[in-house]
């Protein structure tokens, strides 16, 4: 059986993680045209990212359990979901005063510097 | 019941690996729901999927020992962030903005780039050696109090605990730094959706008014009145 | 202030208003022409003394009788009446307007007989002209927003009429 | 709608561009005191606009009165506020008696008065309990109710009946009452009085109550006299009027001899002839809570007159007088007449053609006058207020309906 | 539990571990459902007596005992209905998120020493995070059910239930300060002792704060007076106006839980937790009934203990419940933004400045842990106990399979 011969999960699995949200963020913020499609991929990045930080400082998942970055891991994806959350509160601000200026929230619409 | 057959079955289930077995199941949900975000055009499913695939997260967080970034992620993420998604999705979900699509051109092109993306950083996790040997799975002293002793400044878990206010790489500074920018960006959140009026409340001025329809003493017989005259 | 005084004065500001009374009744009352109804209730609250500044209830009554046998024994004209009762919160008084209008507009069946509306004057008149139209059929002119109010907006025939008659079926639902 | 005066449109604009959604209150929803239906336009919570959709409990009770006699129609005036038809009754009878410029005897007129205060009581025991209801608050009304359970008693040991009447009639009561019946009546009213202070505690005094009632739907009194609001909601904006002291004099003379202050806000002050709480703060002048308190206030007055008309009904010697007969003549002519009942003032004209059954009845009903000015209470108001605004004009939809 | 089971009956160590945590997950659901089973009928007789009523008096015999279980047979047999217009799937889903989250929180609640679901060195804020969770339900009952009255009540509900974690989380931190430490085990510890040594008896700022904690609990799980979300009189039924049977019924269960689960923090966090108000046992000479060898008869007592505790916070609920008048949302908002914040930031300094010039509690010495609670982390950190957590229990398993596997 798969599970069985998992054993304890690797920081390259918890990469892999990692990899497909970053992927599945990136495609988000480049296919969606609502505003707020696009904010949850840049969350989605964001958490892809911060799982590669936290396995990375995990002395669990470590090898010879000592983790190379160590406790800067774990504060690095502290300061992240910090910013994400201060990220969306902007973001949606912004969000919903285009919405109220332009009734939409298609970001395709959004050219008014187009000129 | 064959006996054999519940032999199997049973010591299949004693090769379990719990955190195999944990992780696995985080990790899917995290990846699939990561995938539904993408697929789906409805945005309020949108962020529900996105919650789970947070959720999820929060749970590989537990796995890998780092249980204060977990809970964080459940309450700031999970709690916070995705409230005030989900509010904004409300606040904008008007039927024809519930599902924009993208041309499919532009999203085979995504997916091919993303593809191609996913492909190279695979082969980035899986190139480094001590990265693929599973863990020992040791577990150290809990990370809550030295990531708290961190954050103002002390690195308990680089120096010995004599010389513990020596201990250098803490990460005060920055603290700081991400302190301040909560509080500017939370001031700045509330400007941008401000309310423009607000409500003009009504002076209430009504006891001069009232004098106004006081009773006059001068009718002492109250009746209608016509038949004051006639009576 | 009391009595016939501000009848008077009512004839004089509003020429033909007044044209009719019967101040020994139980209710003494005035008849107003039907129209210089507007005007005189204004005149009555803004400009009379005793200020009429609430009004109680807006009434119609129809003076018909659909028994022929009977109706030749009776002895007025068909007719619709309105009736205000005027109230004045400074004075603690009552006052009664009685317009008479003709059943139907020129006599013209299912032409709805038609009169000022006086929201413009009181406000709580609303809801009284609206029950007037809703069941006892009068056009109120002037009403911002003359709809029924106690039946249902696709009912058909005036109630309070003496000549109504209950609809045999009312989207499905037997009516007699 | 009417049109509005601009200074009373409370302007609110939200940057968040929101749609209006139009919300159906009723004619099923907990909080609308039978079937009213209130379409509400809301802006987010904000109430822009009101209108109440009534009719649903419409029984053609006025056409109903063109086929029956002036007493025949008592049981129809029953229907009308089912919570106070003692008070119909009376309204009803009063105005026929006026026609037929009848006097009933002294006993029947302390009598009546007993009764009808007594069921003033009831009236504003239920308006208060579904007050508290309406702001979320549950045991006030079953405290309420089972108050009202007594008076129900006694009312039907006098008539047989609980809800629906038919005891005061035209020319008199259709019985006396039981014996011992005002050792009762007089009982209930010593453990009732002390219970009024419960209800100041857990109502009017509560924070969260003034809190909920206070500044809340502000009716001024020219919008009030404008509107024909009549009965506490008048008297609630500081307009002396009761019906019981400035009505006509067959109505007033019921009351001759009785003492009693009418319950209305004069000089920034309320009767203090017995302990009330203060007027908090943050009341002001016509809001809900006053109009609430001035009910609660002639609770204890309506309980002053019944022990009054207790003692005068008592030393009263003669006979109650036998009513009128079912199908008495009634002279040609027409009459108006208001009385004032718990809800406010109930007005009962009567247009008669010389035979016993009358040409034309109609009910003006104080309901109906005081609902009408809702859609003004509720503009600019939280959908939360609503309740509480609808619930302080203590509406009853059979009387509203008819 | 599940060493006691490898090491004394022998039973194969996979099998235990399953078996334990299968009964930890059995047993909280247990806690959940028949505490919603048992709340219910109190809250009704509650009701009734408050409002001068039997309440029911008959199902199951004397005092209608069995009427919640009545009623959670006719729930299970009524009619499954759905809007017309919603959207089914989240529809469906709704109620069992709020439940999850409400069970979810369990998982890191000590009903006694050790007596928990998965020591959790975060566990205070782990609790607090995932019933902040709950809210999702509502929400998505609110959007999913195309009715109105839903959607306005779970905007309602998210507005405040997002407000008040801010001072629910101010007021948690206190005794996590006072105890050095977010593990609810260690938090209940070290109120170990007489009364006095609670933390709410610690500083007068503590007793106000516990004040200001109860009326963010209350808030945060949507009781009256803050009921705003299902506000009947004014919203039908708020979020939950669509829902019948037993979806409905996982709502209750759900609110029902979180009722008990905040009951059971705030005794964690400042009512001694599973210690009494005397400590018989050590009085009585047994060891300072912390250790992790505790027999099982004191850690039943200090369920006991805590379940008693609790159950009064939630009986404090009922009787606010029938007492007053609902708020109106924005005075709920100004409840928690200008009073309840600011007061508990305010408190929660005082705390700070307390421990900063008069370290232990309002009678001196009496805090065991008073002096070591600066040093906290390093007690918490490398104890030797810590390193035989149940968090290792992970870890140990898999080395005991591959064990096994060889």
């Amino acid at each position: 059986m798969m599970l069985a011969l998992l054993g304890v999960a690797s920081v390259s699995h918890y990469l892999v993680v990692g990899a497909i949200m970053f992927c599945c963020g990136v495609v988000c913020m480049a296919v969606k045209r609502n505003a707020l499609g696009v904010l949850m991929g840049i969350e989605l990045v964001l958490n892809g990212a911060n799982l590669n930080f936290v396995a990375f400082g995990s002395n669990y998942l470590a090898a010879d359990g000592r983790s190379p970055l160590g406790l800067d891991g774990e504060v690095m994806a502290l300061f992240v979901i910090l910013l994400a959350a201060a990220e969306a509160a902007v973001a949606l601000a912004i969000t919903l005063n285009f919405y109220n200026n332009h009734a939409t929230v298609d970001v395709d619409r959004a050219d008014d510097l187009h000129g | 019941m064959n006996q054999d057959a519940f032999d199997i079955s049973l010591s299949l289930f004693a090769l379990i690996d719990w955190h195999g077995f944990f992780f696995l199941l985080f990790a899917a949900i995290a990846c699939i729901a990561a995938l539904m975000v993408v697929l789906t055009d409805n945005v309020v499913r949108m962020a529900l999927h996105l919650i789970l695939s947070l959720g999820a997260t929060a749970g590989l967080f537990f796995l890998a020992g780092a249980e204060f970034i977990g809970a964080m992620q459940l309450m700031i993420y999970v709690g916070g962030t995705l409230v005030l998604l989900v509010f904004g999705v409300m606040l904008t979900a008007q039927t024809q903005l519930v599902a924009l699509r993208t041309p499919a051109s532009d999203r085979v092109l995504a997916g091919i780039l993303a593809a191609a993306l996913l492909a190279v950083l695979v082969q980035a996790a899986f190139s480094i050696e001590s990265w693929q040997k599973s863990g020992q799975g040791i577990v150290s002293a809990p990370t809550a109090t030295p990531l708290g002793m961190a954050l103002v400044g002390v690195r308990v878990d680089q120096s010995a605990e004599a010389n513990l206010l020596d201990a250098k790489g803490g990460y005060l500074l920055p603290f700081e730094i991400v302190s301040v920018h909560l509080l500017v960006v939370l001031i700045g959140a509330a400007y941008l959706a401000r309310a423009k009026r607000r409500r003009v409340p009504r002076p209430v001025d009504l006891m001069a008014s009232v004098d106004s329809v006081e009773p006059n003493s001068s009718v002492d017989s109250p009746s209608t009145v016509l038949s004051g005259g006639s009576e | 202030m009391r009595g016939t005084d501000f009848i008077s004065e009512l004839e004089a500001s509003i020429e033909g208003s007044l044209v009719g009374r019967d101040l020994e009744a139980v209710d003494p009352w005035l008849e107003i022409a039907a129209d210089k109804i507007l005007e005189t209730c204004r005149w009555l609250k803004e400009s009379c003394e005793i200020r009429f500044d609430g009004l109680q209830c807006i009434t119609a009554i129809d003076w018909f009788e659909p028994d022929p046998k009977k109706a030749s024994k009776v002895k007025w004209e068909p007719h619709t009446e309105v009736v205000y009762h005027l109230w004045s919160t400074k004075a603690r008084a009552s006052l009664v307007l009685k317009v008479k209008l003709p059943r139907w507009q020129g006599n013209e069946p299912g032409k709805l007989p038609e009169l000022s509306s006086v929201v413009s004057v009181w406000r709580g008149a609303d809801w009284h002209e609206r029950e007037v139209f809703d069941l006892s059929g009068v056009q109120f002119n002037g009403h911002p927003d003359l709809r029924r109010i106690l039946c249902p907006e696709d009912w058909e025939g005036y109630p309070l009429r003496k000549d109504y008659e209950m609809p045999l079926e009312y989207h499905g639902m037997r009516g007699r | 709608m009417v049109q509005t005066l601009d200074e009373d449109q409370r302007i609110i604009e939200f940057d968040v561009r929101t749609d209006e959604m139009l919300v159906n209150m009723g004619p099923q929803h907990p909080s609308t005191h039978g079937v009213l239906r209130l379409v509400l336009r809301t802006d987010g919570e904000i109430v822009s606009e009101l209108e109440p959709h009534i009719g649903y409990l419409h029984r053609c009770a006025e056409k109903i009165g063109e086929n029956l006699t002036a007493r025949q129609w008592i049981p129809y005036t029953d229907r009308m506020d089912y919570l106070a038809a003692m008070n119909m009754n009376l309204g009803w009878s009063l105005a026929v008696e006026k026609l037929l410029r009848y006097q009933v005897s002294e006993k029947a007129r302390h009598l009546r008065v007993l009764i009808v205060e007594l069921n003033r009581i009831a009236s504003h025991l239920v308006g208060m309990g579904a007050y508290g209801l309406d702001l979320g608050t549950f045991s006030p009304f079953l405290y309420a109710f089972r108050e009202r359970e007594k008076i129900l008693d006694l009312y039907e040991e006098v008539c047989g009946a609980r809800l629906t009447y038919s005891y005061i009639t035209v020319g008199g009561m259709t019985a006396d009452l039981p014996p011992g019946w005002l050792q009762r009546c007089e009982a209930f009213l010593d453990q009732f009085e002390p219970i009024i202070q419960e209800y100041h505690t857990l109502l009017t005094t509560n924070a969260i109550f003034v809190k909920r009632t206070a500044t809340i739907g502000v009716l001024s009194p020219e919008m009030a006299i404008d509107y024909g609001c009549t009965g506490p909601v008048l008297r609630g904006s500081g307009v002396d009027i009761d019906l019981r002291r400035d009505g006509e004099s067959i109505y007033t003379a019921m009351y001759d001899g009785y003492a009693f202050e009418v319950a209305v806000m004069k000089n920034g002050h309320y009767p203090r002839d017995h302990k009330y709480p203060a007027v908090p703060k943050d009341a002001v002048l016509g809001d809900c809570w006053h109009r609430f308190f001035v009910r609660m206030l002639e609770v204890v007055q309506s309980m002053d007159l019944v022990r009054q008309s207790i003692d005068r009904y008592s030393q009263c010697k003669g006979a109650l007088g036998e009513p009128l007969k079912l199908a008495e003549k009634l002279p040609a002519g027409d009459t108006y007449l208001e009385t004032e009942c718990p809800k406010g003032q109930m007005g009962f004209y009567l247009v008669t053609d010389g035979t016993p059954i009358p040409w034309r009845v109609r009910a003006r009903s104080s309901s109906f006058s005081n609902l009408a000015v809702s859609p003004e209470l509720c503009r600019g108001c939280l959908i939360a207020d609503v309740p509480a605004v609808v619930g302080s004009l203590d509406v009853v939809m059979g009387e509203i309906d008819r | 539990m599940a060493e006691f089971l490898i090491e004394t009956i022998g039973l194969p160590t996979w099998f235990a571990w399953t078996a334990v945590a299968g009964l930890s997950a059995f047993l909280i659901l247990n806690v959940i459902a028949g505490g919603a089973l048992v709340f219910i009928w109190a809250e009704r007789k509650i009701a009734a007596r408050i409002q001068d009523r039997l309440g029911p008096t008959r199902t199951g015999g004397r005092f209608g005992w069995l009427q919640s279980l009545a009623d959670g047979i006719k729930l299970l047999a009524k009619e499954d209905l759905m809007p017309d217009g919603a959207d089914a799937l989240l529809f469906r889903l709704a109620p069992y998120v709020s439940f999850c989250a409400s069970f979810c929180a369990f998982i890191a609640l000590p009903f006694a020493f050790d007596t928990v679901g998965q020591r959790l060195n975060v566990g205070v804020f782990f609790v607090v995070a995932v019933l902040g969770l709950e809210v999702f339900g509502v929400i998505l009952a609110g959007y999913a059910s195309a009715s109105k009255w839903s959607l306005f009540g779970a905007m309602r509900e998210a507005a405040q239930v997002v407000s008040y974690e801010v001072p629910l989380g101010m007021c948690v931190v206190v005794p996590v300060m006072l105890a050095g430490s977010m593990d609810l085990v260690t938090i209940g510890e070290k109120q170990a002792g007489w009364a006095v040594n609670w933390f709410i008896f610690h500083d007068p700022f503590t007793f106000v704060i516990f004040w200001v904690y109860c009326t963010c609990a209350i808030a945060s799980v949507n009781r009256a007076p803050f009921d705003l979300a299902e506000a009947e009189s004014e919203l039908v039924a708020g979020f939950h106006t669509e829902y019948s049977g037993l979806r409905w019924s996982f709502f209750f269960m759900a609110e029902y839980g979180s009722m008990f689960l905040v009951s059971a923090l705030a005794a964690i966090l400042f009512l001694g937790g599973w210690n009494g108000p005397v400590p018989v046992s050590e009085l009585l000479g047994f060891s300072d009934g912390v250790a992790a060898t505790a027999p099982f008869a004191l850690r039943f007592i200090g369920c006991m203990n805590l379940f008693l505790k609790a159950t009064a916070g939630v009986l404090l609920m009922m009787w606010i419940r029938w007492t007053l008048p609902r708020l109106r949302i924005d005075q709920v908002m100004t409840t928690c933004l200008k009073y309840c914040t600011p007061i508990a930031a305010a408190m929660f300094l005082g705390v700070m400045l307390w421990q900063l010039f008069l370290p232990g509690g309002l009678v001196p010495g009496s805090f065991r842990a008073a002096a070591g609670v600066r040093e906290g982390w390093l007690e918490q950190s490398y104890r030797k106990e810590s390193a035989e957590d149940e968090s290792l229990s992970l870890k140990k398993l898999s080395r005991h399979i591959s064990e096994v596997s060889r």
